[in-house]
């Protein structure tokens, strides 16, 4: 387990999530892309906090930032949807045509 | 080496959680025939546990159409293991103790979490309707109290001064924390209640739902889940005879056994809700988590706080 | 001996975490996508116990636990196939997104394989949680704190972003449901459906007594 | 095969028994099974090793009763006890199972367990399928992807129609909703009622009765009150028991099955209670509503299910006097007014007054009854007050499902049982059918 293999596995759950959310129509799906992405993003806060950093609190404070970014992601996320969905009943990108604009 | 520190825990948390939900299921049958004032002869034999398990061996184990069968067969076995994780962090004595992590009440706090998607699973799997809304039913409701068990377990560790259940347990050799709290067990029970989908909190297998969950279950599947709830139950008593009870502290007595006096009582009490309050109405639950018991919980917190401090 | 087995789980858990994390775009269900991404969460959090992050790690157990749960009873609620009992096909750019996955994947390789970085692994002693403890709420305390305000103001912008009333009055008033190809006719619910055949039976059995 | 070592443990174990009730069959049978040792009532056919069969299965419902006894796990048998097997033209063509016939309800219990230990030891064969076992529609899709039609919505994969949203009842949220059938053999449905559903998440949106639920045997006693002199405290007696069948049904319900059975040990030996047994019975129906009282049962009904004066009105009987109407037909009959008879009333009308006016009314009728054995009054009256509702000689209290369609639509499953739990729904006939 070094810092390299660790940077990489964080480096794939990026690539994964950014195919994610970039190629799934429903919101929900998109968001699991970005939660994915973020997950990639902890791993890599993590593996530098432990083995380049000498440990210093920060790094595990960057962590505990992201898993709060995540939380209030996935809130707001949620509520837009359920906003977007009130008035046009659209759960899908396509629909949100008049965004474009 | 290897045998103490890896082959002994993991025994002991296996046969405790079996052992125990034998126990649970005599317990538990015992009880109602005697409420039900069935004759005394048979409700207390003390072998009825295995002639249902050999009614159960002995059924047919149906498949619902067209199940999710991975899921299926796989939500039994991790609600199971989920038991035997919240166990393994209970420490038996002073020196003896199974996974002693350092945050050991997170990761009971994480166990409760993963509760509810294993049970969810367990329901949804089936592909039939009242599984599905027996599940759908216990998440939506389920949600609501795992914030009172967050508060009620940072409550307990503020003493202490540590998220280690060994150090929880040490923090209370002057004073249980049932006494130092007094809210904080009170509401936790109510958790394992909904932990567990025990009695008044049984929304998951209610009686309105023809056993949701568990209606499409049968024979051999239906005793794993059944397995798997009475373990959990195990090691929810476990978990409150060690933060609320003072664990295995006790006088006279080794520290293991006070330990499985101290969860069985808490057991008992359990059972006893069980058979004597009915299950709440969803809409009636809802209002109550939110209104009073999460006050209540913050309340008990801010007590634990003020008391620490003090 | 400790360090082989460390190893073996590492791995393990890494294949775990990219595997399904890679899954969630492929299932048909939206509940097992959910939950194919706790397990992906899962798999990370033990990497980070094995990195000695012992909080950080049981915490993203039940941080994720709930999120995902929260995300599996959406989907069925909003979304067209539930169980996951209909095969379905709902993405667009695949290609693109594929590459460009792919290439940032590359990229992000490239500079951890290439790239410099100091060989200062946390000292033996060091207590995690304890650290982290006092970071949060010593020296860190604005950004912990912020991130708690920012918390709060999540809480009360979904509550007004999804209640049912709005500012002007109900939040869905006017509103035309899509049309089910681009341009075409609205879907209507079951219940306007139900409508329609009603009064359109109606006018068949005015039409009958007419004749008659 | 050699019996396991598991069977021979299973035989010793409580038998599971599912029981499908079926035409002008009381629910005795079922209370007397759950009072039995030995026998454990189950809630779904998927838990049981015996499906028992009471009273007569009407030949449209009988396929509904093949597809509950093809869940039942193997190994199975069905005993048919007060009406005949209804299976034989389903199952022509197969092979044919032992039919077992059980003919009185005395034996039942027995023969349950004769017939369990038969099953297990191998001495008797498990009874086959009735259905064939495939899907009821072929599990593939035609579309791009094999979701079944063309386009999103198209079709319907897999025989399963896709989810279509409806608007939420409380705030108007377009969702999934969940349409599936439930009865004639569900257990928190009066015996016989079938109705399609559409729920979203717990709420009911559509309640659609298929077919009404069976009419209910009514005792014989209120029956010949019309026509001769019966002893007044026999009367009320019967009313006390239905009365408390009912009760005991709400708290099974309400997962409270020790209250529930020892309710029913109250209620089972009734009919033949001394005067001395009658104090005795006041003492303890006493201390069974304390006991709920203090557990919850009654205010768990607080506002729940509440009937409209018009609704109430068209119930009657007990349903309407805990909706604040004083009829009855017993104030309108000298005997009663002689015994000091008053009407006694709840307010509210939903199923916590319901449950309290059940209760007041058992005190009432143990009371009356107690007096009347004194004084040995009788009564002929042409109205009788049933414990169902209005009895005349011309009419018999109506079947009032219809009322469900617009009563239950907006409450939660949990409470729409609650709710039926509490009403008379079905219609009453007497014992071998109403002229």
């Amino acid at each position: 387990m070094t810092l390299t293999m660790l940077l990489i596995v964080g480096a794939a759950l990026i690539g994964t999530g950014l195919y994610g959310a970039l190629s799934q129509q429903s919101f929900v799906m998109l968001m699991m892309g970005l939660e994915l992405m973020l997950n990639g993003i902890m791993l890599y806060a993590v593996a530098f906090w432990a083995l380049a950093g000498h440990g210093i609190p920060e790094g595990q404070l960057l962590t505990i930032i992201v898993m709060a970014v995540m939380a209030i992601e996935m809130a707001m996320g949620f509520a837009l949807v359920v906003a977007v969905f009130r008035t046009s009943q659209a759960d899908t990108t396509e629909a949100l045509q008049d965004l474009k604009h | 080496m290897i045998l103490n520190e890896l082959l002994l825990p993991i025994f002991v948390v296996l046969i405790t959680l079996i052992l125990g939900a034998g126990v649970v299921d005599y317990l538990h049958h015992a009880t109602s025939a005697l409420g039900k004032q069935m004759s005394l002869r048979r409700s207390l034999n003390p072998l009825a546990p295995l002639y249902r398990l050999g009614l159960a061996l002995s059924q047919q184990s149906v498949i619902t159409e067209h199940p999710d069968r991975l899921n299926l067969r796989l939500a039994p076995a991790l609600y199971f293991a989920l038991a035997a994780l919240g166990l393994a962090v209970v420490p038996w004595s002073a020196d003896f103790i199974p996974a002693d992590l350092v945050t050991g009440m997170v990761l009971w706090g994480a166990v409760e979490v993963l509760a509810t998607v294993v049970i969810f699973l367990c329901g949804w799997s089936a592909n039939a309707h009242l599984p599905l809304l027996g599940a759908y039913r216990y998440v939506s409701l389920g949600l609501s109290y795992m914030l009172v068990s967050m508060f009620v377990l940072i409550g307990v560790a503020l003493p202490a001064e540590s998220l280690q259940l060994s150090a929880v347990v040490e923090s209370q050799r002057e004073i249980w924390n049932v006494l130092r709290q007094p809210m904080g067990l009170p509401l936790f029970l109510i958790v394992g209640l909904g932990l567990t989908f025990w009695g008044p909190l049984d929304f998951a297998s209610s009686p309105d739902l023809d056993r949701g969950i568990s209606a499409d279950q049968s024979g051999a599947s239906r005793l794993v889940w059944q397995l798997a709830r009475y373990a959990m139950l195990v090691a929810f008593s476990f978990m409150a005879a060690t933060v609320f009870l003072g664990g295995w502290l006790g006088p006279w007595l080794p520290g293991p056994l006070w330990l499985v006096l101290k969860a069985t009582l808490v057991l008992l009490i359990l059972l006893w809700m069980g058979h004597n309050l009915p299950v709440m109405t969803p809409d009636k639950f809802i209002s109550v988590a939110w209104v009073l018991l999460l006050p209540l919980s913050f309340v008990d917190l801010i007590w634990a706080g003020a008391l620490a401090l003090w | 001996m400790v360090g082989i087995w460390t190893d073996i789980t590492f791995y393990l858990c890494a294949a775990i975490a990219v595997f399904s994390g890679w899954r969630v775009f492929r299932t048909d269900s939206m509940v097992r996508a959910s939950f194919l991404l706790l397990i992906s969460f899962l798999a990370v959090g033990v990497i980070m116990l094995l990195l000695a992050a012992v909080y950080l790690g049981t915490a993203l157990f039940f941080m994720m636990a709930v999120e995902m749960m929260v995300m599996a009873l959406f989907m069925v609620m909003f979304m067209m196939n539930p169980a996951g009992l209909n095969p379905m096909n709902m993405v667009h750019q695949p290609w693109v997104a594929a590459l460009l996955g792919f290439a940032v994947f590359t990229g992000l390789s490239l500079v951890a394989v290439y790239g410099e970085f100091p060989a200062n692994p946390a000292p033996a002693d060091l207590d995690p949680v304890r650290s982290l403890g006092r970071e949060l709420l010593g020296d860190s305390m604005l950004v912990f704190e912020s991130a708690g305000i920012a918390l709060l103001a999540t809480m009360i912008g979904t509550v007004v972003l999804s209640s049912h009333r709005g500012r002007y009055g109900p939040a869905n008033e006017g509103s035309e449901p899509p049309g089910l190809d681009p341009g075409g006719p609205p879907a209507k619910s079951a219940a306007q459906k139900q409508q329609q055949r009603e009064e359109q039976k109606e006018q068949e059995e005015d039409k009958q007594d007419h004749d008659q | 095969m050699a019996v396991s070592l598991w069977q021979r443990l299973a035989a010793r174990a409580s038998v599971p028994v599912f029981v499908a009730s079926g035409k002008d069959e009381p629910d005795e049978i079922q209370d007397m099974l759950w009072q039995t040792g030995r026998i454990k009532l189950v809630f779904t056919p998927r838990h049981a090793s015996l499906l028992v069969v009471t009273g007569q299965i009407p030949v449209e419902q009988s396929q509904s009763l093949a597809i509950i006894h093809d869940q039942l796990p193997h190994p199975r048998a069905t005993l048919w006890c007060g009406g005949q097997p209804c299976f034989e033209f389903i199952a022509a063509k197969r092979a044919p199972s032992p039919q077992t016939l059980v003919a009185s309800a005395e034996d039942l219990p027995q023969r349950i367990k004769e017939t369990q230990k038969q099953l297990l030891s191998g001495k008797r064969q498990s009874e086959p399928d009735l259905n064939p076992d495939r899907p009821p529609a072929p599990w593939q899709g035609k579309g791009d992807h094999g979701q079944g039609g063309e386009g999103m919505m198209g079709g319907k994969p897999y025989g399963r129609p896709m989810a279509m949203m409806e608007a939420d009842l409380r705030d108007g949220l377009m969702l999934d909703a969940l349409e599936f059938s439930v009865g004639p053999f569900y257990h928190g449905l009066p015996a016989g009622l079938m109705a399609s559903v559409s729920l979203q998440g717990d709420v009911i949106l559509k309640w659609q009765v298929e077919s009404p639920p069976f009419p209910t045997a009514l005792p014989s006693v209120f029956v010949r009150a019309l026509h001769q002199d019966t002893p007044l405290a026999d009367l009320e007696i019967w009313r006390v028991r239905v009365h408390l069948q009912r009760l005991a049904r709400m708290m099974a319900l309400d997962g409270l099955d020790c209250a529930a059975v020892r309710t029913l040990r109250l209620a089972g030996p009734l009919p033949c209670i001394t005067q001395a047994g009658l104090g005795a019975l006041q003492k303890q129906v006493g201390s069974l509503e304390k006991h709920l009282r203090k557990r919850g049962f009654f205010a768990l009904g607080a506002g729940i299910g509440e009937l409209d004066a018009q609704q109430a009105n068209l119930m009657g009987g007990y349903v309407g006097r805990a909706c604040g109407m004083q009829e009855d037909a017993r104030s309108t009959s000298k005997p009663y007014q002689a015994l000091g008879f008053t009407v006694s009333c709840q307010d509210k009308g939903d199923v916590q007054s319901r449950r309290l006016q059940l209760f007041a009314e058992v005190h009432q009728a143990i009371a009356l009854a107690a007096k009347a054995g004194r004084e040995e009054v009788m009564l002929t009256h042409e109205e009788i007050e049933t414990p169902v509702g209005r009895l005349t000689k011309r009419q018999a209290p109506k079947d009032h499902s219809e009322m469900l369609q617009s009563l239950l639509p907006g409450m939660e499953w949990r409470e729409a049982l609650m709710t039926l739990a509490s009403l008379p729904v079905a219609g009453a006939t007497r014992e071998g059918g109403w002229q």
